[in-house]
């Protein structure tokens, strides 16, 4: 549904890029870069899906612009879902850290009612 | 009248408006699969921060040249099937046949080392279930990344089956010459299809094989 | 009135079962779902029959309670998911959205077929899961209860339910496209009825979200089959991890029940005021609104159940958010009721009650988004009153209104009105004593899914009990009318309410082709004739 | 309790007196908005009624103001009742400090309750009045909700981890006790009472106990018996942390994160060791996963929380 047709040589550089970075990420994963290791590894896939998503995919060359909102909506829902769920899980500890001790035996138990 | 056009469908008008509706729809499909494999991706980012070690332990113990053989693998796939694609575009039948047995031969290819991987980590126990076993410090918790790496990737090379099967319809369709510059929108829709299978590996791939690899 | 039908209608286009079941026609297609999900709803009607008998006794004395378990669970995933959820996307929008918009019939016809033939395997598969020993889950599955503790046929079910959802998602994609593509010249988007606008928000809804259901059905069935423990704490799970998920898409799908049914409001409304309708597009978009922002509210199924209270607090704040969209669209049918020339008829009633229903439905709703509230009344009868006020008083009454506004064009016919506007009268007030009495239960503290309760509770239940068997003969009787009506009601005429929109300038039946002609559209929709016109 | 047509729970705590205004207020707006839409529709139905078949109706205009106040001021409202709600739900999650812990144990289908001094009950929870509760919740098998109407309150009490909730009693009486989240064949059977006593009542209650054992001491036992106490000394060459002042206190885990040391972070370093390893220490600890019950997790707990309030003790003085 291009209307264009793509020459080989465009589809071959494609082809050898995606080559390229797929040695580069498996090969940078033995660097210890800290917490950029995960970074590097996601920001690579993201430009390994960017480049069969625009080439291969004709993303690039379609004349039907509902594509990129469809193709966007599907990443965006995902993000929402993602977003959502990992605020949860990373905010889920309790509003008031544990108390120093709790009233932990019957004296200091009626002692606080009986102060009422 | 609208009859007379070959290959137009009684509910449309014109075959630019065919193709529009079925390129949408594979588009508006992938959406879907998107969402599909997203709720296993969001629990695989939650998981992964709670249990960190046991991720990284799960994923040392994967063969890395097999995830990076197929990731080679399912890359030279997707190029194939452009090319298929391309050949349907020029209307040439030896070069549709050729790309796509290329590509059905390479997601054979994928899916026999993931066969060769999923053995080997039945032979080592470690697959969920009553049999599991890890050795080391994350015995009880590396359980956990195997579940994901099994539901994830099990997801997937049912992907690439289904993928697989609806190239033989592609194949049989070139073999009978049905593809005409004009006229060929099932290999590029069935070629976004298979472009996204391998977008998805291309993601498993740091996913699963390469987490804290340098340790 | 002399029709010369150079076409014959889509019912004489071809006898026999096979020109039925292989039919790619959208409008037979609809037939067949409107057949199917009648079924359906009667089966969850029964069991929600059922259900209401042995809440009769505070001691549950009909059946015993792991039957009792199997009855609402099966009520829940029959209702949910083979009848409100198809209702009315798949049997009036399936009928009337290629009719609107002025195509011969949606984009895809064939996967239109599958996803029946999808809807009766799931169906099949649930079934038979109620068959052979029944699933005691509830309708929401959840974990570590259904993924571990559970000794029923939860397997089984969630293969139908994960089988059905494909079936929504390939009837929503079908849409979306149909819409895009498909529209008549002079269709722009602001020309485009209502109900046009609903069901694209719904089928957003449904290929956004049924995949998630779909991941999280198969996750529970790997699960239980080979111990994942993804939600299973005892090896490292989370069970409110399945929460999110699962509500991710079941939140949004009471969006899909009800927004079709807002749809419909909007055709009828302005029908029958024969008034153009007020603010098109605050109505448009607050259909978009809602399947946005429906989105993201998930999490107030979730208050007290362990998650974050500051993502509860966002999931609140939206959720009163999503209100104000759905308030929005009652005081425009307002305000079109407003200086309208107001007629009775059955579709009438059935939209005026919703529009009660489902403003105190709506209103109800406040209560469960405000989180100190939802603390008391969380998992109570009150929430059970509020989703049916909203999916019986809201989406079922919706679903009637269209069927007997959209009836003489399905079938040729109309059905004796007298009897129409009886069972909506009846529907109502049945609705009213059902459910109105289980707010108060809910507030009082009792429990949803029990099979007994403490005996002070007994009047209310009773009282609940009473209004269901009328209920159950406010939907009985439209069942035989209508039948009645197939051979011997009044022939129909192409427009016998008067209406504007493009099905109505077919004839009733339509042929198998929809239109004679492509027609083209010249004005906006809803052009009722006004005084001004008249005065002109 | 024995109306034949009640309409309103009994109000028994002091978070059900705050919450049943905000649930007046949602009364008060529902009943405006009920009244004038269905007043509306009334009204309308009979003022626009179609009199004769080709009467004609008054032209649609846009009315901006209209639209946009009908916008605003449902939102302004959505806005106030907001706020408040999650005001109030920060009240029901934030304990007293001075509050007394009660721990619940929920299965299939009963509730284990235990009090500070060790009392045990089942699916009875006896308390003092105007003396604040905080109950520790958590399952044995699938998730529960610990419901008292009287009180308006309820929380899932989940396997695998520790909820919490409070209330101050202002009532005596006895009050439904139920299970609100659907666990199975018995769901409507996990349901018990509230009993609350007046302090002299309470007092006459205690003493009739047979003197049970603090759940610390129970604990000290178990960190012996299951052979904690050979790795966590307190010398210094320790294979592991010494617990002493250990409870409360932030922790470095061996990916440089902090944590607090809670309830939840002793119960995951005995059950699931490897989850989130400790800085400093090999991660050599066995899992205790099926081999001590929920009470007993609760137990060495309370066992480690004494051992920290011990060590404040010293160094306070």
């Amino acid at each position: 549904m291009s209307g264009v047709t793509v020459s080989r040589k465009t589809y071959a550089g494609v082809w050898g890029s995606l080559v390229v970075l797929t040695l580069l990420t498996a090969g940078i994963a033995y660097l210890d870069l800290g917490v950029l290791n995960p970074v590097a590894a996601i920001t690579i896939a993201v430009i390994k899906m960017a480049l069969v998503a625009l080439f291969f995919m004709h993303l690039r060359y379609t004349r039907i612009r509902l594509t990129y909102v469809f193709t966007a909506a599907g990443l965006l829902w995902l993000a929402l879902l993602m977003a959502f769920t990992w605020t949860d899980v990373i905010t889920r500890h309790p509003i008031v850290p544990p108390p120093p001790w709790p009233a932990n035996d019957v004296t200091s138990h009626m002692s606080i009612f009986k102060a009422k | 009248m609208t009859e007379s056009i070959a290959g137009l469908e009684h509910q449309f008008e014109t075959l630019e408006q065919q193709h529009e509706a079925g390129w949408l729809g594979m588009w508006a499909f992938l959406a879907t699969e998107i969402m599909f494999f997203g709720g296993m991706f969001t629990g695989y980012v939650i998981y992964r921060w709670a249990y960190f070690g046991a991720f990284a332990a799960g994923s040392k113990d994967l063969e890395i040249w097999a995830g990076t053989l197929n990731t080679l693998v399912l890359i030279c796939s997707s190029f194939t099937m452009v090319l298929a694609v391309h050949a349907a575009e020029t209307g040439e039948r030896r070069g549709q046949i050729g790309f796509l047995l290329a590509t059905m031969f390479l997601g054979t290819v994928f899916l026999g080392v993931k066969g060769y991987e999923w053995t080997t980590l039945f032979r080592d126990h470690h697959v969920p279930g009553i049999g599991f076993h890890f050795s080391g410090p994350y015995q009880n918790t590396a359980q956990i990344f195997f579940s994901f790496y099994f539901a994830l990737t099990g997801m997937h090379a049912l992907h690439m089956v289904v993928g697989v099967g609806l190239l033989t319809f592609l194949l049989v369709k070139a073999w009978r010459a049905e593809f005409t510059p004009a006229h060929h929108a099932a290999v590029d829709i069935i070629g976004l299809y298979w472009h996204f299978v391998d977008i998805v590996w291309i993601f498993l791939f740091p996913l699963l094989y390469l987490v804290d690899r340098h340790r | 009135m002399s029709m010369v039908q150079t076409a014959p209608s889509y019912l004489e286009d071809g006898h026999g079962l096979a020109s039925w079941l292989l039919t790619r026609d959208h409008k037979r297609i609809a037939l067949l779902y409107l057949v199917s999900i009648i079924g359906f709803f009667f089966l969850g009607a029964i069991f929600a029959g059922l259900i209401r008998v042995n809440l009769l006794s505070p001691q549950g004395d009909l059946v015993r309670p792991q039957t009792y378990n199997t009855f609402f669970t099966m009520h829940g995933l029959i209702m949910i998911f083979f009848f409100l959820i198809p209702s009315i996307p798949a049997v009036l929008g399936n009928f009337v959205l290629p009719l609107m918009i002025g195509a011969r019939d949606l984009a895809f016809p064939k996967i239109n077929l599958l996803s029946w033939y999808i809807f009766i395997v799931g169906g099949l598969f649930t079934i038979s899961a109620g068959l052979f020993g029944g699933v005691d889950t509830g309708w929401t599955f959840y974990t570590p209860f259904s993924s571990i503790y559970s000794n029923s046929n939860v397997v089984l079910t969630v293969i139908g339910i994960f089988i059905v959802g494909f079936s929504s998602i390939l009837t929503g994609l079908n849409f979306i496209i149909t819409t895009h593509t498909m529209r008549a010249s002079g269709m722009t988007w602001f020309r485009l009825p209502l109900f046009i606008w609903a069901l694209y928000a719904t089928s957003l809804i449904m290929v956004l979200g049924t995949p998630v259901l779909a991941t999280t059905l198969v996750l529970v069935a790997l699960e239980r089959v080979f111990h994942l423990g993804i939600f299973d704490p005892s090896r490292g799970g989370d069970p409110i991890y399945f929460q999110h998920l699962f509500w991710f898409y079941s939140h949004p799908a009471v969006y899909i029940m009800i927004l079709p049914s807002l749809g419909v409001m909007s055709e009828t409304i302005t029908c029958f005021a024969r008034r153009r309708i007020f603010g098109y597009n605050a109505i448009a978009f607050s259909s978009l609104g809602i399947a946005v922002i429906g989105f993201l509210v998930w999490g107030h199924h979730m208050f007290v159940s362990g998650q974050s209270v500051y993502v509860g607090m966002m999931f609140s704040l939206l959720s009163f958010l999503v209100a104000i969209p759905s308030a929005i669209k009652v005081f425009n049918w307002m305000a079109t009721l407003y200086g309208g020339t107001i007629a009775f008829d059955t579709p009438m009633l059935y939209s005026l009650g919703f529009i009660g229903l489902f403003t105190v439905g709506g209103l109800t709703g406040l209560y469960l988004a405000a989180m100190g509230v939802d603390i008391h009344v969380h998992d109570t009868y009150f929430v059970v009153a509020h989703f049916h006020y909203i999916m019986v008083g809201g989406a079922v009454m919706g679903f009637m209104a269209g069927l007997h506004y959209w009836w003489p064009k399905i079938t040729g016919r109309l059905y004796p009105e007298v009897w129409g506007r009886l069972a909506a009268i009846i529907t109502f007030l049945g609705f009213n004593l059902t459910f109105f009495p289980q707010f108060i239960l809910g507030y009082l503290g009792m429990p949803r899914r029990y099979h007994m309760y403490p005996p002070e509770f007994q009047a209310l239940n009773v009282l609940s009990s009473a209004g269901a068997s009328i209920l159950g003969i406010g939907y009985l009787l439209p069942v035989i009318y209508l039948l009645w009506s197939l051979r011997r009601g009044q022939v129909a005429g192409p427009n016998p309410w008067r209406a504007t929109g493009l099905e109505w300038q077919t004839p009733s039946p339509p042929p198998t082709a929809n239109f004679e002609a492509p027609p083209v559209v010249r004005e906006e929709p809803y052009s009722y004739p006004t005084w001004e016109a008249q005065i002109d | 309790m024995g109306a034949v047509l009640p309409l309103f729970p009994p109000v028994a705590s002091t978070y059900a007196r705050q919450e049943d205004l905000l649930f007046y207020f949602l009364v008060a707006v529902t009943l405006f908005f009920v009244l004038l839409i269905f007043g509306s529709i009334f009204f309308f139905a009979v003022r626009y009624r179609r009199r004769t078949p080709d009467e004609r109706a008054q032209p649609t205009r846009p009315n901006l103001p209209l639209e946009v106040a009908w916008t605003v001021i449902p939102l302004v409202i959505a806005l106030v009742i907001f706020v408040w709600g999650a005001k109030l739900f920060f009240v029901a999650m934030r304990p007293p400090a001075q509050a007394v812990e009660v721990t619940v144990v929920g299965k299939q289908w009963m509730w284990k309750i235990q009090h500070a001094d060790g009392t045990r009950e089942i699916n009875a929870l006896h308390i003092p009045v105007g003396t604040p509760i905080k109950l520790i919740l958590t399952s044995e098998d699938v998730i529960h909700d610990f419901f008292v109407p009287a009180f308006r309150i309820k929380r899932d009490v989940v396997p695998g981890r520790y909820t919490t909730a409070w209330f101050e009693a202002t009532t005596p009486g006895t009050y439904h006790l139920f299970c609100a989240q659907y666990c199975g064949t018995n769901h409507a059977a996990m349901i018990g009472s509230v009993v609350v006593m007046e302090p002299a009542d309470y007092e006459r209650w205690v003493r009739a106990r047979t003197s049970p054992v603090l759940p610390a001491s129970a604990g000290a036992v178990l960190f012996q018996r299951l052979g904690c106490s050979s790795c966590h000394q307190t010398n210094t060459n320790a294979k592991a942390p010494a617990l002493a002042g250990l409870f409360g206190q932030q922790v470095t885990l061996a990916d440089s994160r902090q944590v607090t040391a809670d309830m939840d972070f002793l119960r995951d370093h005995i059950l699931t060791p490897g989850k989130t390893p400790v800085a400093g220490y090999p991660q050599i600890m066995p899992t205790y996963q099926g081999q001590v019950s929920e009470e007993q997790i609760l137990e060495l707990i309370a066992y480690v929380r004494s051992l920290a309030r011990a060590e404040r003790s010293q160094g306070g003085s």
